[in-house]
């Protein structure tokens, strides 16, 4: 079976800098896989690659049978792929109910169903869906910032640190919630700062560091692998 | 100073005036919202309205108010016009270039409205007239339909913005630009709608001021401040605030007169503007700082 | 005889031009070093050339004056109260974006005009200030042409090379490096705000310089010439044309410019006189478009920044 | 760097001077006007009230030996910068005798100072009425057809007490027209135990005067004195204060007499309005520029049209009475007009001329006056008080 997501030896960076080194990776279908690494090391930019969001250079991103290497964002999503940016990522001044409209955006028709999935995955969210987003609490907003991008039923979700600065009650949520996304048959690609917590709980890991391939493997036997420990587990 | 002669001198024009200014404050706030600049060439845009407005009232003898859509329109799309032309190639560049550009863009306006019309003022209808009284307030009718029409047209945006698909879709890209692009919204429809907006408004708001007062060359780069003023008070971003900043501005101008020395008039839409740079940024309803 | 009309004209077209390279020059400090918007430069030109009059021109009835003092003292005077003018707006507006302080600037070059027409004792309120001495003055005017002329060459070739010394010192790089990574430079433990300032108060004093050499060679200064077509936008287009953060450029920004709205106007008389009164609206016109088109085609200008190792950063690099 | 743009600059120069050569032996006058900028409604009359006279000039007989007579257009966009620019073309590219104009005070102060006056070249302002043009240091080359604003305001504050106004309010552009005017009312209204129950400047180009008017109706007058132009800022507050009946009559300065207020207002509604305006003190030398100017399209009425005409014309005597000499031409201007000699009426340039080759000594007797300068190039002015009848404006009285 060929993989949902293939990055074969892509470079490029910002600007004229690149900040990837011929990285490779991929993610199969209803797979949870977990980038991780120290600080600086790539790990956002590798997923703004796949998003066409970063100049790529060289080597080429796969998706689905497509090659979406110069797609721009807006394909990319009609295609399948949504992400999650680690900021910023909810409309604060737009209820719940309008965040995830606007995640449907592309979508045309009914969108009942889109939003009844959505918020059976969240049911915190059903009860508030007329308030602000910018009036909940960072879990929930990385609630919403999850739901709107499930409203346009990706095969493939992005989510760069959905962790970053919440408590580890609610890293233990996200993570439930990551694998509830999971079993409705999406495939997950995450950024993670927390990387013993992440490892343990993907099906698979990559260790990227100053831009290029490190290690790669199972969750567990990263997590095994002495050199990866010493890295940035040790401390 | 009786209470009456307050609000029929001071109070009443103030309003009328302020209804004027929101019209082009809430263009001004859209535009600085979902674009994310400073569009200098709003005041001329205005005039320029004021006079397509003319033309169709002196070329086929309607009244102002009659001709106000047609002045809409043709000020939209002229706004339209000069972003594909002039701002659009300018999108990836530092914000503060279309800041500069929008700055020869009014100059180019005001010497287009002075080559076509001249610099001579004009006036949609001849004669004067003199304010009904109703209980001993003064007031035209030309003025309850400033201020209807404000409140109308101002009313009308508000429902598009929070029923419509688009309209959230401006919401959402004022919002978070960068996650309203990642959500599939069409940057370019979203920008062209903002700008069908503003110019009609800022018609509108140039109609109301020839119809109040007369037509002239500078009229709208006049008004450019105390509507800059407007959309800061009210919070960059916030229509409703943008009203508000408008009628606020309006009544304080009017006001102004009788603590400060009359040639100082035009100074009091700057000092609040800067006082509210100063003590709070946001505006009274809590907008955007860019 | 034409040919010292001719050269008579040229004279004059090198002390305006050396005018207009003065406040091209202070522009391009605040917009070409720091990023700094200012659309107010009719402002503190008019703060310059006032000052400069106050202090030099002999006393009149009504306002004050009658200091008679020679004219380098009335021209430093210019550049320091165009500073003090400068210091607290800046204070205030430069926390924002350009954005604000170009708003914040256009309403301070109306309050400026504002005090100046209406504050009689000080300035004589609209009427304006006559009788300001002209250093050499008193020669014929060809000889006073060109000494004046060599007066504000001299004054421009100083400020070049002291903005120019300053813009490869540390300073300039350091606001350079400002101007493109704000962040970074915050990070690098800048104080970001206060080299704004700097470049701010600079800025504004060189334009202060340039009113008062306009005041002393018109003898006069009156409120009309706070314009903001001729005093500020001018200046805005001379700098874009002639390559911001160029200091050369935009010197040559200037000459370009004046020479082509000052010569412009020689062929649009020739028409006749209807189209000749329209012409001058579509010479406005065109210096619009003009800078339209150098910003859209050729946003570097003629002299481009020249780059010393920095490389510049893309500002939209992540979307 | 700096010479290589000079010679740049000389060699455009050189190109588009001799692409716009005419015939070179034209004798050339400057007629240096706001064609653009805040008095550009203005402008163009006062231009062609003075082309009229070249043209008359031209038609018998032209100037010195036959030569046409041209009057070169500039525009000073009413700044300084913009004067200065004008004034010097007119004087080193286009070689002019002399110069009519500039139009506003601001851009005669600085053209005079740094170009016509080191130039040692005549100019004569229809229009610069500020008091500060008096006390120029100018080597006496710098002369005005219009009297200084303290001129009419005295006046026009004698007339009003005479006529029975004794409590009015000032409204008053704040400019130096304005402000000249204003002051020299209140000086004068106040001397002649007048009161003056309300004096405020307003700035041009808002949209509202209503709070301005009501303030300054609270002192109790029922009269409005308005120093403004009639086609800006002027015609809104007459419009406001008539709307609002804050006052019941008005009076305005020259600037007011314009043909907007009826235009826009409509003559019905303006019954209790009058202005003054500089006429000529013989009338027949008002009547015949009338005709003329009339006949050559022109609207007599418009405001410093007649003004400007004098002005234009008078240079042309000097310059025929100098020789073509200019540096001769502000002393035969003193010559030709100093109130004797045979009077030379508007228009008569064929008469002037022989009686210039034959050496007799000539009186120019203009529309706007006798203009028999003072020490400082000033001329006492004649005014007249009008009011609004069915076919615009008509004299009601002559001011003294």
């Amino acid at each position: 079976m060929s993989a949902l997501l293939t990055l074969d030896a892509v470079t490029g960076g910002y600007g004229d800098t690149n900040i990837l080194q011929e990285v490779s990776m991929h993610v199969d279908a209803e797979e949870i896989v977990v980038i991780v690494g120290p600080n600086g090391a790539g790990k956002s930019t590798a997923m703004k690659a796949v998003f066409g969001l970063l100049n790529v250079r060289g080597g080429s991103i796969v998706f689905d049978g497509d090659n979406i290497t110069k797609w721009a964002p807006n394909r990319i999503v009609q295609r399948g792929i949504c992400y999650v940016p680690q900021v910023d990522n909810i409309f604060r001044e737009m209820s719940i109910q309008e965040n995830l409209e606007m995640g449907a955006f592309l979508k045309t028709g009914d969108l009942s169903a889109a939003y009844d999935c959505v918020y059976e995955l969240f049911p915190d969210l059903k009860e508030r869906r007329k308030t602000l987003a910018g009036s909940l609490s960072g879990g929930q907003r990385q609630m919403v910032a999850m739901g709107r991008a499930l409203m346009l039923d990706p095969k493939l979700l992005l989510l760069d640190e959905p962790t970053a600065g919440l408590s580890p009650r609610y890293m233990e949520q996200i993570f439930q919630i990551c694998r509830d996304v999971r079993s409705t048959g999406v495939a997950i690609l995450l950024v993670e700062q927390h990387a013993k917590q992440a490892l343990a709980f993907a099906d698979r890991g990559y260790v990227l560091a100053s831009g290029q391939n490190r290690h790669d493997g199972t969750g567990a036997d990263l997590l095994a692998d002495r050199e990866v420990a010493e890295m940035f587990l040790g401390g | 100073m009786g209470f009456l002669e307050l609000i029929n001198f001071y109070v009443i024009p103030g309003v009328v005036l302020g209804s004027i200014y929101a019209l082009g404050a809430v263009g001004i706030t859209l535009v600085f919202a979902i674009l994310r600049y400073a569009h200098l060439a709003h005041g001329d845009l205005a005039t320029l309205g004021a006079f397509l407005a003319l033309a169709v009232v002196t070329a086929l003898g309607l009244p102002p108010l009659v001709a106000l859509p047609v002045a809409m329109i043709g000020t939209a799309a002229v706004a339209v016009g000069i972003d594909k032309a002039f701002y659009e190639h300018l999108r990836e560049r530092p914000k503060i270039v279309t800041v500069m550009a929008s700055l020869g863009i009014a100059l180019m306006v005001r010497s287009v409205v002075q080559v076509v019309w001249g610099v001579d003022s004009e006036s949609y209808v001849r004669g004067i007239v003199r304010p009904e009284n109703y209980f001993g307030l003064r007031i035209k009718d030309r003025e309850i339909y400033t201020v209807v029409f404000m409140i109308g047209l101002v009313g009308v945006l508000q429902l598009f913005l929070v029923k419509s698909k688009w309209g959230k879709a401006m919401r959402a890209m004022s919002d978070n630009p960068n996650l309203a692009l990642l959500s599939g919204i069409d940057n370019k429809k979203v920008v062209m709608l903002t700008w069908i907006i503003a110019g009609g408004l800022c018609a509108a708001a140039g109609v109301f001021l020839g119809i109040n007062t007369e037509l002239k060359s500078m009229m709208g780069w006049h008004m450019l401040l105390p509507m800059f003023a407007a959309a800061i008070l009210g919070g960059v971003g916030r229509v409703e605030g943008a009203v508000l900043g408008g009628l606020i501005v309006g009544i304080a101008e009017e006001l102004s007169v009788l603590v400060l020395p009359s040639e100082y008039k035009a100074a009091m839409a700057f000092v609040i503007l800067l006082f509210m740079l100063l003590v709070r940024p946001t505006g009274l309803l809590r907008g955007k700082v860019l | 005889m034409e040919l010292i009309g001719l050269a008579n004209y040229a004279l004059f077209m090198g002390i305006f031009i050396g005018i207009y390279a003065l406040l091209a020059l202070g522009l391009n400090i605040q917009w070409g070093f720091a990023g700094l918007f200012n659309a107010g430069i009719a402002g503190f030109f008019a703060v310059g050339a006032y000052t400069s009059a106050i202090l030099t021109s002999p006393s009149a009835d009504g306002r004050l004056g009658g200091f008679e003092l020679p004219f380098f003292v009335g021209w430093f005077g210019a550049m320091v109260a165009a500073a003090l003018i400068a210091w607290p707006i800046g204070k205030i507006c430069l926390r924002f974006r350009s954005d604000y302080l170009a708003i914040a600037t256009i309403g301070v070059a109306e309050i400026i005009r504002l005090v100046i027409k209406s504050e009689e004792v000080l300035t004589n309120g609209a009427r304006g200030i006559t009788n300001i001495p002209r250093p050499f003055g008193d020669l014929p005017y060809v000889q006073s042409q060109l000494a004046y002329l060599a007066i504000v060459a001299a004054v421009l070739v100083v400020a070049y090379l002291m903005v120019q010394r300053q813009f490869n010192a540390p300073w300039g790089r350091m606001m350079r490096a400002i101007r493109d990574n704000e962040l970074a430079a915050r990070a690098m433990g800048k104080n970001v705000e206060y080299r704004r300032l700097e470049a701010f108060i600079f800025g504004a004093a060189l334009m202060g310089l340039g009113g008062a050499l306009f005041a002393h060679f018109n003898r006069s200064i009156t409120p009309e010439a706070i314009d903001p077509m001729v005093a500020t936008f001018l200046v805005w287009i001379m700098l874009i044309l002639g390559g911001s953060g160029n200091n050369k450029g935009a010197i040559l920004g200037a000459t370009v410019v004046w020479i082509i709205w000052s010569v412009s106007e020689i062929a649009t008389d020739q028409l006749p006189h209807e189209y000749a009164v329209k012409a001058k609206y579509i010479r406005l016109f065109l210096i619009g478009l003009m800078l339209q088109l150098v910003l859209r085609f050729r946003p570097e200008g003629i002299l481009p920044e020249p780059l010393r190792g920095d490389t510049r950063t893309d500002d939209n690099a992540v979307k | 760097m700096k010479s290589k743009f000079i010679a740049i600059a000389g060699g455009l120069l050189a190109a588009t001077a001799l692409a716009g050569a005419t015939a070179k032996a034209d004798v050339k006058i400057g007629l240096i006007g706001g064609v653009s900028g805040p008095i550009a409604a203005m402008a163009p009359s006062m231009i062609s009230a003075a082309q009229l006279a070249f043209q008359q000039v031209n038609e018998q007989g032209g100037i010195l030996d036959g030569e046409k007579l041209v009057g070169v257009v500039g525009d000073s966009a009413c700044n300084p910068q913009g004067g200065t620019d004008a004034a010097t073309k007119a004087v080193n590219i286009e070689g002019v005798s002399a110069i009519v104009g500039p139009h506003c005070s601001g851009a005669v102060l600085a053209a005079a100072g740094s170009v016509t006056i080191p130039a040692g070249i005549t100019v004569v302002t229809p229009s610069g009425t500020s008091p500060e043009i008096t006390g120029l240091d100018d080597k006496d080359t710098v002369f005005r057809t219009v009297p200084s604003d303290d001129y009419q305001g005295r006046a026009l504050a004698r007339t009003l007490k005479e006529k029975g106004y004794n409590k009015v309010a000032v409204a008053y552009i704040n400019n130096d027209y304005g402000t000249g005017l204003a002051d020299a009312f209140k000086a004068e209204f106040e001397a002649q135990s007048g009161e003056i129950a309300g004096f405020a400047a307003h700035e041009d180009g808002k949209a509202s005067y209503r709070s301005n008017l009501a303030e300054l109706a609270s002192g109790g007058a029922d009269t409005l004195v308005i120093f403004d132009y009639g086609d800006g800022t002027g015609l809104t507050i007459l419009r406001q204060a008539l709307e609002n009946g804050f006052f019941e009559k008005f009076v305005g300065g020259d600037g007011m007499k314009s043909d907007a207020p009826i235009n826009e207002l409509g003559a019905e509604n303006l019954a209790t309005f009058v202005a003054s305006s500089p006429v000529g003190e013989k009338s027949d030398s008002l009547d015949v520029f009338n005709e003329a100017y009339k006949a050559a399209g022109g609207d007599p009425d418009a405001i410093f049209v007649t003004t400007s005409y004098d002005a234009a014309f008078m240079l042309a005597l000097a310059v025929e009475k100098a020789g073509g000499d200019k540096a001769g031409v502000s002393a035969a201007l003193r010559e030709i007009s100093n109130g004797e000699g045979e009077a030379i009426l508007p228009g008569e340039w064929e008469k002037a001329k022989k009686l210039i080759a034959a050496g007799t000594a000539i009186d120019y007797k203009g529309a706007a006056g006798d203009h028999n300068f003072d020490a400082a190039g000033d001329v006492p002015g004649t005014y007249a008080l009008f009011e609004v009848g069915a076919d615009g404006f008509e004299v009601m009285v002559e001011m003294k």
